[in-house]
């Protein structure tokens, strides 16, 4: 049990650190989501099922998909001042 | 192992704001943000935890069997809903940005002219 | 400051808080070695008291359930920000073309993705009500299943499209679901006041444990959450969705030479 | 239970039910209903608030568990509210407030419908909530939802300058919402109780232990970046002179200085068993406290946008606030309290000026808007007096409180650099207002004539409304700022703050004036109109009077340079602020 929590930990530990590492903000969408996904199993080892369950909705699915729809919106934002002036960006 | 949990929290918050202060795109600073919130679930979770004992869910086990402290995890429950809220306010306040100035550049983009 | 400079200058920060920290770390119970009376004293009580058999549930709903009713209207002032923020379109001047980008148009739907959207879009609302039914025995709650209920109508979207997506979802209807969420929580508040006890009091019966039904008050409060969750997330994710729409007057474009999304 | 018991919840759970039936109802309520119940329902706060507070002051403190968690041996289970006469004071006074601005607003948002009423709603029943509580976590939740509400009122114009404003305070602020849990979790593993009761005897029973001072340091770092205290304050200009004016009132008025109280609150009502937390207020905070005043006192006369320029004389006024609170004695604490309701009706009412020019003038640039102001006279008569009540003049509640802090000061140098900072802080500020009312309302100073354009975007709000129905709330909150009696707040120091602080009745003895007392406002409201005066009649007076004010010129360029409105800066200052507690409690 130790040892699968201190692993659990360090991953937690290294996938923040990816998150704010992929300075691309779509592939930092996927970090973010793989960083949701191991904090609900280390909440899950940590005995707090009601938490990981909130984590796997908001975490690993609400939140990344916001990002998302920002990240499209954003690009569809870009293609539009692109065509305004005439060129890309 | 008696700390490392602590070590974890602290590293996460300190690694978000090290991504924060580089960031130069609002979305991957939200990102960021979101990495120094997840460091207060693992603190406030790793403060409630004891060994050997079971989820406070006494559906499988009769009541009486020890298990770990609950009220933290009522605590991470809100603090979840604070984290996804944040999020989402900034994220639409980043698409507005977007949409008015054409970047993400939190450097670019500044309350005061000629600054 | 230049870029350079605000590393170093928070590596010194890190630095100067490196000792405290390592104190603090050090003068902390042990990882594993709780001292709470507090969650000893639910784990022991609770269970007999409330008949519930999930005590974060009950801590969130008794014990402690004022401060959901902030979470939830936390909620509240995130959902009314974020429509504050994003106003405009809305529908109205939304085309029904998916925005395109750099000349790419979107690929319309297979059908094998619509039939899966509808299979598991339906699948996916009963396991959020599911979920949020089941607050009192077992993992979950109503925050958990209505952020999965949200999710589902996001998959009438794939599923549907965007034209058919928006006359089954409306937003005065997800408000008016908002809101009465919030209002049932804080009714189930007040049931107590006007007998005479303080705010909150669990003055229904508790029912049995493990049982769907039992906890009383909490119940009402659940399903409070359940939909005051449900309204706003699913606000959100349509006021974004709504972003990613280009606008009528493009889609009238002769030269943007429409093509893609057959929603 | 008494009737008074049965009220305690209602100053949050009233505009709770308000603010999620207008959403509910939304388009379906008539025109203007949203902003009426909203009205009603700040006046309703108020007055519930009041109630509670004079009944605490007759009948001692209620303490109301919710849902009848009443504690158990040995063990506190549930939240409890507990409106002490202080707290439920001041929460009256927000709900006044509101219910201002909301008369201010009447028309403003006609473009966004009920969304803004629901918003102003959640903010207020917040502040209720962070004021009455007396669970730390509760308190974290009150935080929040006033946070949240605040962010997005921030960004309402959805020009660039909100956005980027929004954007840095949402940041900064969040980030020091994380640092507040954090510093609540420390505390719970070490105290096992959230209660404000519970936790202070186990902080008493712990003594010097780094736990705890480690959550005293987090959760303060969180109060004072609200309360925009030194290094943490970088957000409030940015955030202040971008929201619309009524909600800068609130912000200015109400949010920024509840962080204060909240802090203040804390450290009497959870920490005051903890030696080192002790060391930490009188200490350090003492002199961050002072350095604030001073700091804010010169970025506000360096401004010539006039909600940048009132944003950073908030800080300076809650500079002079946290020196009060620092000085730990009883009187100093009621001053600051005093304070804090005086300065709230001044600094509301010209925020609400603000507004008034900027929909009847379209700007708030001093240099732009020369002689502008003359035929909205009455604007400027109320600016002016707002501005000299701002600058010390011994009149009125504002003066109560700061003739209370002044009064508090330590003996020796220490007293000395408080009372050199305050005067510094409050002739400045007054005397930037005054200067900006000469210029603008009098035509005074001289023509900038073709000078470089304002720094900031074009800005106007919207302009249809009428202008009595503008001026009238900021007559009323002047007029209670100054007939408020200034002994009043003596009188009430000694009342109120034995149930806050958990003294004894009566020990609260305010000290006999001393000359200093009596020249200080004096000197404060010399300074300002001297401050006003060389900057307008520069050509007039000798010539060593500017050049005097020059020297000070690079100093006052430099702090300016360091806001620089960059989020990633701003993060920066902020961890070389919780740096500064930790090496502090450190070594």
């Amino acid at each position: 049990m130790a040892f699968l929590l201190a692993a659990m930990l360090l991953l937690a530990a290294a996938s923040g650190l990816a998150v704010v590492l992929t300075r691309d903000p779509r592939r930092q969408v996927f970090a973010l989501a793989g960083n949701g996904l191991v904090l609900t199993l280390l909440f899950l080892v940590l005995q707090a099922p009601d938490v990981a369950l909130s984590e796997l909705a908001v975490g690993t699915a609400a939140t990344p998909l916001l990002f998302l729809a920002a990240l499209a919106a954003v690009r569809i934002n870009r293609k539009r001042d692109a065509a305004d002036t005439g060129g890309p960006e | 192992m008696s700390v490392l949990p602590w070590v974890v929290a602290a590293w996460l918050f300190g690694v978000g704001v090290y991504g924060i202060a580089t960031s130069r795109n609002y979305i991957h600073l939200i990102g960021c943000l979101s990495v120094c919130q997840s460091a207060t679930y693992v603190l406030l979770l790793g403060i409630g935890y004891d060994w050997g004992a079971g989820p406070p869910i006494f559906y499988d086990h009769p009541p009486g069997t020890p298990a770990v402290d609950p009220i933290v995890q009522a605590l991470v429950l809100t603090d979840i809903v604070v984290g996804a809220t944040v999020s989402a306010l900034l994220l639409a306040m980043a698409l507005q940005v977007h949409k008015r100035e054409g970047t993400l550049d939190p450097q670019e983009i500044k309350p005061l002219k000629g600054q | 400051m230049s870029p350079k400079l605000r590393p170093a200058l928070l590596a010194l920060a890190a630095l100067a808080i490196l000792p405290g920290f390592w104190r603090v770390a050090c003068a902390l119970p042990g990882f594993g070695s709780p001292v709470s009376p507090y969650g000893q004293a639910v784990n022991a009580l609770l269970p007999e008291m409330r008949r519930v058999s999930n005590m974060v549930s009950a801590i969130n709903f008794d014990v402690r359930g004022f401060d959901t009713i902030g979470e939830e209207f936390m909620l509240l002032a995130a959902v009314a920000g974020t429509v504050l923020l994003l106003r405009g379109g809305r529908g109205e001047d939304r085309a029904d073309a998916g925005g395109r980008i750099g000349g790419r148009a979107i690929v319309p739907r297979a059908d094998a993705v619509v039939l899966i959207c509808r299979i598991c879009g339906p699948f996916t609302f009963i396991f959020g009500v599911y979920v949020a039914l089941h607050a009192m025995a077992t993992p979950g709650g109503g925050f958990q299943g209505g952020v999965v209920i949200a999710s589902s109508l996001l998959l009438i979207y794939l599923g549907e499209g965007y034209g058919r997506w928006r006359q089954l979802v409306r937003e005065p209807v997800l408000d008016a679901v908002e809101g009465a969420g919030a209002l049932l929580f804080v009714a189930a508040g007040l049931l107590p006041v006007f007998l005479g006890l303080r705010f909150l009091t669990n003055v229904l019966p508790f029912g049995t444990a493990k049982d769907m039904l039992s906890g009383g008050l909490m119940i009402v409060e659940n399903a409070g959450v359940t939909l005051a969750v449900a309204g706003g997330f699913g606000t959100v994710l349509l006021e974004f969705m709504e972003e990613t729409r280009a606008t009528t007057s493009e889609v009238a474009d002769p030269d943007d030479g429409r093509t893609g999304d057959r929603a | 239970m008494t009737l008074l018991d049965v009220l305690v919840p209602f100053p949050v759970v009233l505009p709770l039910a308000v603010g999620a039936i207008v959403l509910a109802l939304g388009e379906r309520l008539p025109k203007h209903a949203p902003e009426a119940l909203g009205i009603a329902a700040a006046l309703a706060v108020a007055g519930l608030s009041a109630v509670l507070s004079r009944g605490a002051l007759d009948a001692g403190t209620p303490v109301y568990w919710f849902g009848g968690w009443e504690p158990r041996p040995g063990v506190t289970l549930g939240i409890a509210f507990a409106p002490d006469p202080a707290s439920a004071g001041i929460a009256a006074f927000i709900g006044l407030l509101f219910a201002a601005a909301l008369v201010f607003a009447w028309g403003f948002f006609d473009e966004v419908r009920s969304t803004f009423n629901v918003l102003m709603l959640l903010f207020l029943a917040a502040m209720q909530g962070f004021c009455l509580t007396r669970d730390l976590f509760n308190l974290f939740v009150w935080f929040e939802v006033m946070s949240v509400a605040a962010y997005a009122l921030t960004g309402f114009s959805l020009k660039r300058a909100s956005l980027a404003g929004a954007l840095n305070f949402t940041v900064v602020n969040s980030l020091g919402s994380m640092l507040m849990l954090a510093g609540i979790g420390l505390v719970y593993a070490r105290a096992g109780a959230l209660d404000f009761e519970a936790v202070r005897e186990a902080v008493g029973r712990a003594g010097h232990d780094p736990v705890i001072v480690g959550g005293f340091c987090l959760v303060s770092v969180a109060l004072l970046t609200k309360a925009a205290i030194l290094p943490f304050q970088f957000w409030l200009a940015d955030a202040h002179a971008v929201a619309p004016s009524p909600v800068s009132v609130i912000f200015s008025g109400s949010m920024v200085p509840i962080g204060l109280f909240g802090f203040a609150k804390i450290a009497v009502q959870v920490f005051p068993g903890s030696p080192d937390a002790g060391s930490i207020l009188h200490g350090l905070l003492f002199g961050v406290g002072c350095a604030t005043a001073v700091v804010g006192g010169l970025l506000a006369w360096s401004q010539r946008h006039l909600k940048r320029l009132l944003a950073f004389s908030t800080i300076g006024h809650i500079g002079i606030m946290l020196t009060g609170v620092a000085a730990l004695s009883p009187v100093g604490l009621a001053g600051a309290l005093a304070y804090l309701v005086g300065h709230g009706l001044v600094k509301g009412t010209l925020f609400m000026l603000v507004g008034v020019l900027l929909a009847e003038k379209a700007g708030v640039d001093e240099l732009n808007l020369r002689g502008l102001g003359r035929d909205i006279w009455p604007a400027g008569v109320l600016t002016g007096l707002a501005a000299l009540l701002l600058g010390g003049a011994p009149l009125g509640l504002l003066h109560g409180g700061a003739d209370l802090v002044s009064a508090a000061a330590p003996d020796g140098l220490a007293g000395w650099a408080m009372h050199l900072s305050v005067l510094v802080g409050t002739a400045l500020t007054g005397g930037a207002v005054l200067r900006f009312a000469g210029r603008v309302y009098l035509g005074l100073g001289p023509d900038p004539g073709d000078e470089a354009e304002a720094p900031t975007d074009e800005e106007q709000e919207k302009a249809d409304r009428p202008l009595w129905l503008m001026l009238a709330p900021c007559i009323l909150l002047l007029g209670i700022d100054v007939l408020v009696p200034a002994d009043l707040a003596e009188h009430m120091a000694a009342r109120v703050l034995p149930q806050f602080a958990h003294l004894a009745a009566g020990s609260v003895a305010v000290p006999p004036p001393t000359g200093w007392t009596a020249v200080e406002p004096w000197l404060a409201l010399l300074g300002a109109v001297a401050v006003a005066g060389v900057a307008l009649f520069r050509d007039r007076v000798p010539r060593i009077l500017p050049a005097a004010g020059g020297m000070f010129k690079p100093v006052v360029a430099g702090l300016n340079r360091l806001h620089t409105g960059v989020i990633n800066d701003y993060v920066v200052w902020m961890a070389l602020g919780v740096a500064m507690f930790a090496a502090w409690a450190t070594f």
